[in-house]
């Protein structure tokens, strides 16, 4: 208890002693956790917005002629079940008949001739907005059309997937920089270090030789690397805060016209708390690192 | 007691710093080691308390061969010697009280007995009028002193001193040397190397002679006379 | 020219010399250019795949009963030498009755009770993928309309403005991004070469001491700081390729999917200039700037 | 010629490192600096070379008011004069020979004349042997020499040496102080700052006392006897 106060002790006069290398080290772990919160916050933001966008997929479905309402009516219970489905609407051919007339006001006695509607039933899907989203509509569409009931259908999946797409790209970019960013901030802080402590060489080559133990030596170089990483977070969290504050101005600024069109997101306290662990965890991590490998004996 | 065996140093292959010494040290001596630059005092002093390690041979402090002592307990025999480092070795960034406290903080001394046992050690050798100081804000003789103080403080079991006095003037010298002797009295076995002729005349103790890596010479100056 | 040379080798020693604190310095610059490489790259493809899905925006207007040919002919050309257009094609009310015919075959009988087609001519305009294009496309709509010879429209620009709104939301991230990294990396630069001198200290009084000139001490700095800069950018350069020649097969690994609708773009030869260039430059100048600082006298 | 009028020199507010220290220095002289730890040598000596600037008072050399001389124009004095600091100053990544090399090395000097002058240094304290070694992996008297053949390579007009003996017993004290006559005697200003009474008194020079700041005695041995 009272090495971790004497170390606790030792590493903040460290820190203020050796203020440049700190203070850098400080910067670089901030700056390697800032980069990791935009892209989080970017990538949160593409998927609000992507959700937003996805809500307008539907699917119309033309039923053949000769179908029977009981089919139907019971193909139209279990899509509303689906749980991908938002609701679904039912156009009797009689509806059908009485839009053409509207569309086309010019023909509406024509249709007085026939005694049923000419025009085909119809179903109307309107799907929930969800992430994997193309794929399992594709399953839905099989689905029904292996009931043979229906004679044609119409769907503007083709948008929402290229939407999907765009989507998908920035969350496997996400993934992929996240791992390699928290890769390179390990070996850097591993590495600021391992030069902090070759940096005071000398200092620990003393301590060594009047009989410091390597644990008095080691912990405040461990406690240094949390406090730093936790620093180096708080700071990471406060820029961040700062900088998304001050986006949506530059973006109106610079093009004057996402305003309204996105809004961009609060950023979520998750994030936060998140990059907090990480950096400490990440300075931590890598100090005790470090001094296993150049402080060993 | 300190007991070498057959001891030799190569730094480089082919050069002896040390060549096959054989040597005995009872507890509470007082010892002068001396010989010409080069000679190899300062490597036979870092075998004693292990910043080298000898080439050959075995090195006995208190008939335990410290070879043999694993890394993690060489802080035990460390704390047991004090040691004035020719290049004195001061923590740059830290003030000349602070340094002569080291010792004692890093056995986890309370602050009081700290406080006292530093103000005494600075008395001892004329300084606690720097002791907020850092070292490069005082003369060359003062940092000596300085780690003259650092070396007493934690009231050691072997006091090692490299050159203690390369910097001071021959009054200094003396009264430090006094100071020595006094600690001395107290069972304490100190080992001095030394280029002063002029203090080894004055204090009439064993000194030992390097040359080249060899011991050439051992006796005290009783026996001489 | 000899002491050019000689702070080149001077330089060249001094790098060697102090290999943790440089390996280090290369590191953060290598990252930090390899942060831009990565955006640049990401808004690079984005743009191509934007712009291939947005090849499909096309309107199709609805004339009016009575227009004349020769207005309808006008305003064809028009329209054709927009140089937003891709092309134009005009379905004249024949056309539209056939058209009419073949998706709903029962009422074909009725139609030949007409002796002229009841279906407007209308006209189908497929637009250019462009950037701004929706604002663009917005205007040349208005003047069309100003003519008043349209009856409806019909235009599927919501689609289009959401992919654009994508787009543009990833173009400003990655100008907002740059910036700040163009700042940090200047700064990080700065602070190590800083520190390298701070660490260094002892051994420039030491030549100050017994007669060096300040420029004698400087120019390897400076000479250091450019060479840093050089080979980081360079690495940075390297490391990108790799990962960018990795990442499909990661991509593919994880969703198992991008393959096919995404083709990732072979990277841009200017980017690895850009990068040399910037990464010269941003040592360089970083160097200078604190050799100026902290090696005043 | 170098001259001191009323020169005074604070570190700290109210403590006099130097006090109204008035001195005149001929070209070609040898002079002996002295007094005891804390006296202010080392700070006379840096007020010489501008490492400090006085508090007071006006140094000239060669006529020339070493206070007005600007930054850009500090590394002419510098050239002309060989300094060996009291800690030695070495660069502790280089070797004792490019160590030794350095002040011509700044100036440019060609490879082959540089190599002849640098081994002639390091055959005058006894140190070719070494040359490749780092300052590290030699003994304290060894750095010390190296100090003093880095002072003399460069064919200065002034030698300033801070205790150039302190790691180095007599018979090589006196080789040293030895060359350093021989110097002297092409004209070289010589001023060695030291403790040792024994080199005062074999060598005849003039020696200057310092105590507390103040000088207190100037005299050469020839006037006393
Ligand atoms: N940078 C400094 N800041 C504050 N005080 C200093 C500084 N340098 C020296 N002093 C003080 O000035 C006094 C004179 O120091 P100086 O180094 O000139 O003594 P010296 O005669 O060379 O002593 P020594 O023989 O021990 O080397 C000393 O008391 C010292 O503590
Ligand atoms: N780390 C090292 N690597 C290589 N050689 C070394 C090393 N340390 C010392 N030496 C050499 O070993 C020999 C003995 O060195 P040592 O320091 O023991 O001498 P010393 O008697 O203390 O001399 P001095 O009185 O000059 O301090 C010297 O010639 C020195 O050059
Ligand atoms: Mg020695
Ligand atoms: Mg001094």
């Amino acid at each position: 208890m009272n090495l971790l106060k004497n170390a606790i002790i030792n590493a903040t006069k460290n820190i203020l002693r050796n203020k440049l290398i700190n203070l850098l080290c400080l910067g670089i772990i901030s700056f390697t956790l800032l980069i990791y919160g935009i892209f989080t916050y970017i990538s949160t933001n593409l998927n609000i917005i992507t959700k937003e966008f996805s809500k307008s997929i539907e699917a119309i479905f033309y039923f053949k002629d000769n179908v029977d309402i009981q089919e139907i009516e019971h193909l139209l219970e279990k899509i509303r079940q689906n749980l991908l489905v938002e609701h679904v609407t039912f156009n009797s051919k009689k509806q059908a008949e009485i839009n053409f007339s509207q569309q086309f006001p010019e023909l509406k006695y024509i249709l007085s001739e026939f005694n049923e509607s000419p025009f085909p039933s119809s179903m109307e899907i309107r799907f929930k907005p969800e992430y994997d989203l193309d794929t399992k509509i594709n399953s839905i569409l099989d689905e029904i059309e292996k009931m043979n009931i229906i004679d044609s259908k119409q769907i503007n999946l083709e948008w929402a997937k290229k939407i999907m797409t765009i989507k998908k790209f920035i969350t496997i970019v996400g993934l992929f920089l996240s791992s390699i960013l928290l890769f390179v901030s390990i070996f850097i802080i591993y590495n600021v270090i391992k030069l902090n402590i070759l940096y005071r060489k000398d200092e620990i080559h003393i301590l060594k030789l009047v009989g410091a133990t390597n644990w008095y030596i080691k912990f405040p170089f461990i406690i240094e690397g949390a406090l730093l990483g936790l620093f180096g977070s708080i700071m990471a969290g406060i820029i961040l805060y700062g900088l998304l504050k001050l986006f949506p101005s530059y973006a109106n600024f610079i093009f004057n016209l996402i305003k309204g069109v996105i809004t961009v997101e609060v950023i979520p306290a998750s994030l936060f708390i998140r990059l907090i662990i990480l950096g400490t965890g990440i300075g931590l991590f890598s100090s005790l690192f470090s001094t296993q490998h150049f402080l060993k004996n | 007691m300190i007991e070498f065996y057959h001891v030799s140093k190569q730094y480089v292959k082919n050069q002896f710093a040390l060549n096959d010494i054989n040597l005995s040290i009872e507890k509470g001596e007082f010892i002068f080691l001396t010989g010409s630059s080069g000679a190899g005092k300062t490597t036979l002093l870092k075998l004693i308390f292990k910043e080298q390690h000898p080439t050959k041979g075995q090195i006995l402090i208190d008939s335990v061969n410290i070879n043999l002592i694993p890394n993690k307990k060489l802080y035990k025999l460390r704390r047991s010697i004090g040691i004035v480092f020719q290049d004195f070795k001061l923590l740059s960034k830290r003030t000349i009280h602070e340094n002569v406290a080291i010792p004692l903080i890093i056995r986890g001394e309370r602050k009081s007995t700290l406080d006292k046992q530093v103000h005494s050690a600075l008395s001892l050798v004329g300084l606690t009028h720097r002791r907020n100081y850092i070292p490069e804000h005082v003369s060359g003789g003062e940092q000596q002193r300085v780690a003259i103080a650092r070396a007493i403080v934690g009231n050691p079991k072997i006091i090692i001193a490299d050159e203690p006095t390369g910097n001071l003037d021959t009054e200094l010298s003396i009264e430090i040397l006094k100071i020595f002797e006094r600690i001395n009295s107290n069972g304490i076995t100190m080992i001095i190397a030394t280029h002063d002729k002029n203090l080894i005349k004055i204090f009439p103790k064993r000194v030992i002679r390097l040359e080249k890596g060899r011991l050439i010479s051992d006796w005290s100056k009783e026996e001489l006379l």
